[in-house]
């Protein structure tokens, strides 16, 4: 093959990881942690450096990098060209925007990965997972093709599954494993059935192809983009935990926080996103579906706020928070703001990547203590956590500055006028926003300020390796709306313009969507007033029933489980020993009947044998008179 | 090359290796597994080195055999059964390998059996006499239910006898069928013929081919298997010992869809056209049930023979949707099931060997002593649930691909089946190896896997990833094959 | 000498046979057996003659000696196994000859 | 009388004579041994008499009105010949437990045997009623041969009593076809051309009738199978090796004779013709309930003799299969099949009944079960060897020569387009598959091997027996592979 060097960096940059991920498996145990470490964060950084270079070669004249690897397979039907899959790699604006977060954010989280982790017995095992992990998300988002991002899709999710149960012999991460991997996968099959109807329609799976073939033979409108869209949003919606598959996300907090933060917040949880943006072209052709994915962006995002409020597990507000945060990138998307929508992803892979390492930080120095109601007082004793988790929060509120302001306030800014939402949909969104700022100053308020209320002595990490990742992250988060008018310059190659409405937006608009996080803090700030006190009465977590029921997701998972987990269980178990089988096991038994009474008439009594003779006789004779009979009636 | 050679060697190394028992004990192993691999080798040798074209079906022998009937002794391979025979010289590999530690009573008389039951599988798969096919289709069935009965566990004698009544029933339907067959050669060609290629020429009047093609198609769904005959199987698989359920689910399945795509779609097209909508009903009943029963067991093996099912399901759609792609899913299918079903049950024969149970509820947090089997267990569970990168996500995806294309509502209704899979995939990795250590009283403690398994399920795995990526290896083969399937079908549609 | 119909003779057969049948069948002593048996024969030798005159052909009465020395035949076995029965139950109930069933 | 008829019945006159020279020569000299080789003789030489026959004859041939020889009956007779043959062997082993000499056990014997010939040689209902009697009659002393056992006077009073009542039946249907037809030969039929009053063939009809059913009796078909296992298991073995084999085998081909000899069978086409119609509509009765009560009944079963009792009940119907056809031409293929079927049939008997006795001896126990052959494949491989295949060739597994007699027979069903047969023996063979099967696992059951070993002495055979069993599988394994060996020869008859 004669490729050029950018091109074999690009064909390179996933196997680095995949490599690492052999070698930590193959050699297991027998790895020292230095060792274990170098390799999976080696191989990271090798793939971060690689992003950057081939990012690098992107420009305005070239502002696509192919690479053809192999020939997966070929699909050929009569009649028509045969289509064929590659394992080829695409680089655009978009994907380079998704592999520079993968590959930074995740050389990052390895990092710090590495140091939060090094105490585990199993340490390599995890690495190797992260490893994978790194690959399979990098392949989903090179993907040239949409089964070969099926792959990279079901290898994320494999990945995830294996890191929610990591620590594998407690009950709970297990079933929190199952239950992350089997909720994505009914969205999976969503998306596969949307994939099956694409190849029906278009004959292709090349992203590029499909959208030239889907805008030729369709118009905005059609069914056929109505279902395939519509579908493909199943596998998103899956994956990005959003209504109404969104229940695995709170209880994949099980896994480690690297984890949490890796998969469940700065990446595989927005390939929902990805998918949606890199699909544009078929979405675009639905406008219907464009409108069901901004409501459903919408409800989850306030749902998902609600229940953020009520929950006691720092982990599992943070959960909760991706999943609105997710939210906006969905309503964003629905409206037609693509970029927004991924710049949103972008800066809250960074802020949220923060969050939850530092939230890790916090959670190792209080032994494991993940309850907020069991913390308190962490401003005066943790500073530099504090500060960061600050730094985090100010983003996830986008307040003005933070990188989480510039994307947020894009996506809010786009909504009022937007073909396929609405000022609806913009009250949504402040009112989300306004739940955001509530519930992170609850967080805050419960978490750092008031009176100390745990039992150990703290034992905050020294690593360096830690908290180099931590400033970096903060950094980012800090400092991410700069990168604003490049991903925007770099997007607009991928995405179409779309023009809005020509609706009169309000003036106040702007200053309402600014002012709105600001409203929540100072509304916290009065209404979780005794969170701040040091009067430990205030701090009994007994909850009402409606905090209960938001803090269980809303009923959600209640609802599920009696309308589909029960009764599969319950046709399982009713139906254990298979009715087909009993039906024909049936037979055996009525044979085994026949066979009985058959056998009681072997009396061994002669009389009776000859009486049967005769008997049979007799009958025999009958029939033949009748037969005859009625054969000389004829 | 010289099929006959192939099942006469593995017939005698049997033999021999019956007889060597007795004179030095432990030995007959080594030589089933010196026969297998040499048989192997001299099949691929003579393949490749044969020079003919195996697009088309190659009659190699051809005698007669039983001249009053004008039976003839004859076989002939194309790339489907050299695919398949391939896959079976394989697997008997895998059986030697497994069966190693496994049998220690009569090991003579058992690798006889598992070598004889081979070679009767490769006649099954080249076969074109259908008096021959018969023949061979029974004579398989008599050392795999004697694996069964002597070797298996604790309830072997019902398993056995269900196995074989449900196959012997099921195809003395395809006897008459076949005989049917010869007779309508009879009449309209004035001989009566069993030869596989002069039924093709025959012309059916749609009305009878109807029936015919019952005849053969429940023998096959029987042996498939496909609900609702398809309760022999858990059965089956659950008494035999490992390596029969290993040849069972790698092979023995596999001549029921071999037999559907060689005689049922090749002998009865416009019939199978019609007959279409309920067999990828039943396909579709298959994979769904299969995967919903699967995940209602709580037996390690009768789990696996479950999800079995549910994947012969969707080469029952597959087969049934006549266009290239599903006809290349099935095919791909067959393969990758072979080998995925078949690691799983040596899995399951290596746990048993362990902790001798094979209810989940007994097993748990084995991945801490035994993490290698874990690792090549979640493989093999990822594989059974169609994670791509492996081989039997390119096939279920061409399955259904191609399925669409015909029946899109089934399609929909089979896809769900990937739920269905994934949930007991997790529910056979996740209580077997994750989890609390269940306690097991005297033997608590799993052993990881030793060289010889570790060779097995590398191997294996290699293939499944091999295929996965690259499943050219397998599919360029079926290029033209499913075309003119497809053009013969629609020809005989019109 | 009007000839009696052939019909008539049959039917007196019949209805000979069916008495000897259900003498066999309802009787429990084995000699009575035997005898009832003896009546199914002739029975039967009535009809062979009454056919065998009414096709003036020999052939009729010819039947009639072979089922004659038959019946001689039957009746020196089956008393032989009287013999034993009464030597060894000291009874000649049929029914006690139950042993072998099932 | 020509000198070629006499030729053409030598086999039955070589028995014939042997009879009578065996009662001279046990007023001669009384010895088991001799009276044994002399038997044995007369049979061989009797067998190769009709081989010679065979090989010479090439049509049928009428001997007087009363019997007709072909080569059907011929082939029919050299398997009843080497039944008797196996008969013959067996028993020696037995009768040389008492002190007594049993010479007029062969005597016997060779009276059967040449009932038996003279069945399968008739073709007039005066030979087949001789034939018929000479074998019941011998029959019945036969089975109740050894005096000292417990069922002796039991079951020879049943086949003696339900067999006489079985031939008056039959003699009452002959009288009434004779009274009807005017003739006593198998070929004639009511005169069709007459006017008939409905009671005169109402009378006819009842004939056939009541005659088949004293074959079906006597082939102990379903309804009148009553006696078959109580008979099968009071006997002594070689003698039920008799009744499964000699007088299965010539009742089936004398009324194989009688149906294909009926001219009114292919007159008219089933439709219509009442009594073609009903007897028909019977046999398929027989057939089908024979199938289904005889493999029922020994689904459960435990004692070998009466599971092959209930086995040989499911065997004859599945052979009724032969007598429904439909056109002369497919005649030649019903008797092919008959007779391959009837081969097989009595290969896998005589290999059953051989261990049985086998291993009768050994055990000193006269009621075997099928558990008594637990673990027999571990210990004596050849005894246990033949009895799979002969177990297999019953269940008609391929490999065997059983199977390739069911595939006759499923092409006779199918030319004669008989569903409800067909179903029948596919349900049928379902069912005795589970019993089959179940003898074949008990081989190799090993889990009892250690409690029985008390009882067992070593089996211990003398090499001529080793040799014959492994012959008996060579043969049954040959033919089932390569069955031209035995079909050529029907070929040219």
């Amino acid at each position: 093959m004669t490729n050029s060097l950018p091109e074999t960096v690009l064909a390179l940059l996933p196997f680095y990881p995949l490599i690492s991920f052999l070698l930590l498996i193959g050699f297991g145990k027998r790895l020292s942690w230095h060792m274990a470490a170098i390799l999976s964060v080696g191989s990271m950084a090798l793939s971060a450096i690689s992003s950057f270079v081939v990012i690098n070669q992107l420009s305005v004249q070239s502002p696509i990098l192919t690479v053809h690897l192999w020939n997966w397979f070929e699909l050929g039907l009569e009649g028509s060209l045969t289509a064929k899959i590659n394992i080829s790699f695409y680089l655009d604006g978009l994907s380079a925007v998704m592999i520079s977060v993968v590959s930074g954010i995740g050389l990052l989280i390895h990092i710090f990965a590495a140091a939060y982790m090094k105490e585990d017995e199993n340490f390599t095992r995890f690495m190797a997972y992260m490893n994978l992990f790194i690959v399979a998300m990098l392949i989903l988002v090179l993907a040239d093709n949409l089964v070969l991002l099926y792959l990279g899709w079901e290898g994320v999710g494999l990945c995830s599954f294996l890191l929610i149960g990591f620590w594998y012999q407690e009950k709970a991460n297990v079933l929190a494993a199952r239950k992350a991997f089997i909720v994505t996968r009914v969205g999976d099959t969503a998306m596969a059935i949307g994939l099956f109807m694409l190849f029906k329609e278009l004959g292709q799976f090349n992203i590029n192809a499909l959208t030239e073939n889907a805008n030729m033979l369709w118009t905005v409108g059609d069914d056929a983009p109505y279902w395939i869209a519509l579908l493909l949003l199943g596998g998103a919606v899956g994956k990005s935990a959003q209504l109404p598959l969104q229940t695995w996300l709170p209880d994949a907090m099980a896994g480690p926080t690297p984890v949490s933060a890796l998969i469940h917040a700065a990446t595989m949880v927005t390939a929902g996103v990805y998918l949606i943006a890199r699909m544009n072209g078929i979405f675009l052709l639905a406008p219907e579906v464009m409108n069901y994915v901004a409501w459903l962006g919408a409800t989850t995002l306030l749902l998902a706020g609600i229940a953020a409020l009520a929950q006691n597990d720092i982990k599992r507000v943070l959960a909760y928070s991706t999943m609105s945060q997710i939210g906006y990138m969905m309503l964003s998307l629905g409206a037609g703001a693509f970029s927004a929508g991924v710049f949103h992803l972008m800066t809250h892979a960074f802020f949220k990547a923060l969050l939850f390492l530092t939230a890790g930080a916090i959670i190792l120095a209080l032994h494991h203590q993940q309850n907020l109601f069991k913390m308190g007082g962490l401003l005066k004793r943790l500073p530099f956590e504090t500060a960061l988790f600050a730094i985090g929060l100010v983003c996830l509120m986008a307040l003005p500055g933070s990188s989480g302001f510039f994307s947020k306030e894009a996506i809010i800014a786009q909504l009022w006028s937007s073909n396929t939402a609405g000022p609806m949909l913009w009250y949504c969104a402040i009112f989300g926003a306004l739940l955001t700022s509530i519930y992170s100053c609850r967080l805050f308020f419960l978490a750092f300020m008031g009176e100390k209320r745990f039992d150990h002595e703290l034992q905050p990490s020294s690593s360096k390796l830690l908290k180099l990742s931590l400033i970096a992250l903060a950094v980012l988060s800090l400092i991410g709306g700069i990168f604003a008018n490049t991903i925007e310059l770099s997007l607009s190659a991928v995405f179409p313009s779309i023009e809005p409405l020509n609706l009169d937006e309000p003036h106040w608009l702007h200053s309402v969507a600014i002012a709105a996080p600001f409203v929540g803090i100072l509304f916290s700030w009065f209404y979780f007033s005794n969170y701040r006190g040091s009067n430990k009465e205030n701090y009994q977590d007994n909850p009402s029933a409606l905090v209960l029921f938001c803090r269980l997701g809303l009923g959600f998972d209640r609802l599920y489980d009696l309308l589909l987990v029960k009764p599969y269980c319950y046709l399982a178990r009713l139906n254990k020993n298979d009715l087909f089988d009993q039906l024909i096991m049936l037979n055996a038994w009525y044979v085994g009947i026949c066979h009985d009474v058959l056998k009681s008439s072997q009396t061994g009594k002669l009389r009776w044998y000859a009486a049967a003779i005769g008997l049979a006789t007799l009958l025999l004779l009958l029939t033949l008179n009748i037969e005859s009979f009625s054969l000389e009636a004829s | 090359m010289s099929i006959t050679l192939v099942m006469s060697s593995l017939f005698f190394g049997g033999a021999l290796a019956w007889y060597i028992e007795g004179v030095k004990a432990q030995s007959a192993r080594w030589i089933a597994l010196l026969t297998v691999i040499i048989v192997g080798f001299y099949f691929v040798i003579s393949i490749t080195t044969a020079g003919l074209d195996f697009s088309s079906l190659q009659t190699l022998v051809r005698l007669s055999w039983i001249s009053s009937f004008n039976i003839e002794y004859a076989l002939a391979v194309d790339y489907l059964s050299l695919v398949l025979v391939l896959l079976t010289l394989f697997l008997a590999v895998i059986c030697v390998l497994v069966s190693w530690q496994e049998i220690q009573t009569k090991t003579g008389f058992y690798y006889f059996n598992l070598l004889a039951a081979i070679a009767g599988i490769i006649g099954v798969f080249t076969a074109v006499d259908m008096f021959l096919f018969f023949f061979f289709w029974e004579v398989m069935l008599l050392p795999m239910t004697a694996l069964i009965a002597i070797w298996g566990h604790e309830n072997r004698h019902f398993a056995a006898i269900k196995f074989f009544i449900f196959t012997q029933v099921s195809s003395l339907l395809m006897l008459v069928a076949i005989i049917a067959m010869a007779t309508i050669h009879f009449q309209q060609r004035g001989q009566v013929s069993f030869f596989y290629q002069d039924w093709l020429t025959l012309n059916l009047p749609l009305s009878t081919s109807l029936y015919l093609m019952l005849g053969f198609f429940i023998a096959f769904a029987v042996k498939l298997p496909s609900v609702p005959v398809h309760s022999w199987l858990p059965d089956a698989h659950t008494q035999a010992p490992t390596a029969g359920s290993v040849l069972l689910a790698g092979v023995l399945l596999k001549t029921g869809a071999y037999g559907l795509i060689r005689f049922v779609l090749h002998l009865f097209p416009q019939a199978s056209m019609e007959f279409a909508p309920i067999a990828a009903t039943l396909g579709v009943v298959s994979i769904l049930y299969g995967a919903k029963m699967a995940f209602a067991q709580q037996d390690f093996k009768r789990l696996v023979a479950y999800s079995s099912i549910s994947h012969m399901g969707f080469v029952m759609l597959a087969l049934f949707s006549f266009n290239a792609i599903a006809y290349q899913g099935a095919v791909l299918t067959l393969v990758a099931h072979g080998l995925s079903s078949a690691a799983l049950f040596a899995l399951a024969g290596m746990v048993y060997s362990r902790i001798h149970s094979r209810d989940l509820g007994h097993m748990g947090g084995f991945w801490q002593t035994a993490p290698r089997m874990g690792g090549f267990a979640l493989a093999f569970a990822a594989a059974a649930f169609g994670l791509p990168g492996l081989a039997n996500f390119v096939a279920e995806f061409f399955s259904l691909v191609g399925a669409y294309q015909r029946f899109p509502l089934l399609t929909i209704l089979a896809a769900f089946g990937l739920v269905g899979s994934a949930i007991y995939g997790m529910v056979l990795f996740q209580s077997a190896f994750q989890g609390k250590e269940a306690n097991r009283g005297e033997s608590s403690k799993v052993d990881d896997l030793s060289k010889r398994e570790l060779l097995v399920f590398s191997s294996l795995l290699a293939l499944l990833i091999l295929i996965g990526f690259y499943p050219n290896i397998v599919l360029m083969f079926f290029q033209d094959t499913g075309q003119t399937l497809v053009l013969t079908n629609t020809a005989g549609g019109q | 000498m009007s000839a009696i119909p052939l019909s008539h003779i049959l039917i007196l057969a019949s209805i000979l046979f069916s008495i000897g049948f259900v003498g066999v069948i309802s009787r429990k002593n084995t000699l009575f057996i035997l005898m009832s048996l003896e009546v199914m024969l002739n029975a039967v030798g009535v009809a062979f003659i009454g056919a065998g005159s009414a096709w003036h052909q020999a052939d009729g009465q010819v039947m009639f000696i072979l089922i004659l020395t038959l019946a001689a035949a039957e009746v020196a076995v089956g008393l032989a196994l009287l013999i034993q029965m009464q030597r060894r139950f000291k009874s000649l109930d049929i029914d006690l000859l139950s042993k072998l069933k099932g | 009388m020509t000198l070629l008829m006499i030729h053409s019945i030598s086999p039955l006159l070589i028995v014939a004579f042997g009879i009578v020279l065996s009662l001279l020569l046990i007023a001669w000299r009384r010895s088991q041994k001799l009276i044994l080789a002399f038997t044995l003789t007369i049979f061989v030489c009797a067998m190769l008499a009709s081989i010679s026959l065979m090989m010479n004859l090439t049509d049928a041939m009428q001997v007087t009105i009363l019997m007709k020889v072909d080569n059907y009956g011929n082939f029919a007779f050299i398997l009843i010949l080497a039944a008797s043959l196996a008969v013959g062997l067996l028993s020696t082993a037995w009768l040389t437990h008492s002190v007594e000499v049993h010479d007029e056990f062969f005597i016997l014997l060779q009276l059967v045997v040449l009932g038996a010939g003279i069945l399968v040689m008739s073709d007039h209902f005066a030979s087949l009623f001789l034939g018929f009697e000479l074998l019941s009659i011998a029959l019945v002393g036969m089975v109740g041969y050894s005096r000292d056992s417990q069922y002796s006077v039991e079951s020879s009073f049943k086949y003696l009593i339900l067999s006489a009542t079985a031939s008056s039946f039959m003699l009452l249907g002959i009288a009434f076809i004779y009274s009807q037809s005017g003739s006593l030969s198998f070929a004639t039929d009511l005169l069709s051309s007459n006017e008939v009053s409905p009671v005169i063939s109402l009378f006819h009809h009842a004939g056939v009738l009541l005659f088949l059913i004293g074959v079906a009796f006597k082939l102990s078909l379903a309804p009148f199978h009553f006696w078959t296992p109580d008979v099968y298991q009071g006997a002594p073995t070689s003698v039920t090796l008799l009744l499964a084999t000699v007088s299965k085998v010539a009742m089936f081909v004398v009324l194989m004779k009688f149906w294909f000899s009926q001219p009114s069978l292919f007159i008219q086409p089933i439709v219509s013709n009442g009594n073609t119609l009903s007897t028909f509509n019977f046999m398929s009765i027989f057939a089908i309930l024979s199938m289904l009560v005889g493999n029922t009944l020994a689904l459960k079963q435990q004692n070998i003799k009466r599971l092959l009792a209930y086995s040989s009940i499911a065997h004859m119907g599945y052979l009724l299969i032969v007598l429904m056809v439909l056109s002369p031409q497919s005649v030649v293929l019903a008797w092919q099949s008959a007779l391959f079927y009837l081969s097989a049939y009595v290969l896998a008997t005589v290999s059953l009944f051989m261990v049985l006795q086998l291993t009768q001896n050994n055990s000193c126990n006269t009621e075997l079960n099928v558990d008594d052959w637990q673990g027999l494949f571990w210990q004596k491989r050849s005894l246990a060897m033949l009895v799979i295949v002969a177990v297999l060739s019953l269940a008609g597994i391929p490999l065997t020569m059983g199977f390739i007699g069911k595939f006759y027979l499923l092409n006779v069903a199918f030319y004669a387009q008989q569903w409800w047969l067909i179903a029948a023996l596919i349900i049928g063979s379902g069912i005795a598959l589970v019993y089959y099967l179940g003898i074949i696992f008990a081989l190799f059951n090993t889990s009892s091997i250690d409690q029985h070993n008390g009882n067992y002495r070593p089996l211990k055979l003398k090499p001529l027996v080793n040799a014959s069993v492994v012959t008996l599988v060579a043969f049954g394994v040959a033919l089932g592979l390569y069955p031209e060996l035995l079909s050529q020869i029907f070929i040219n008859f």
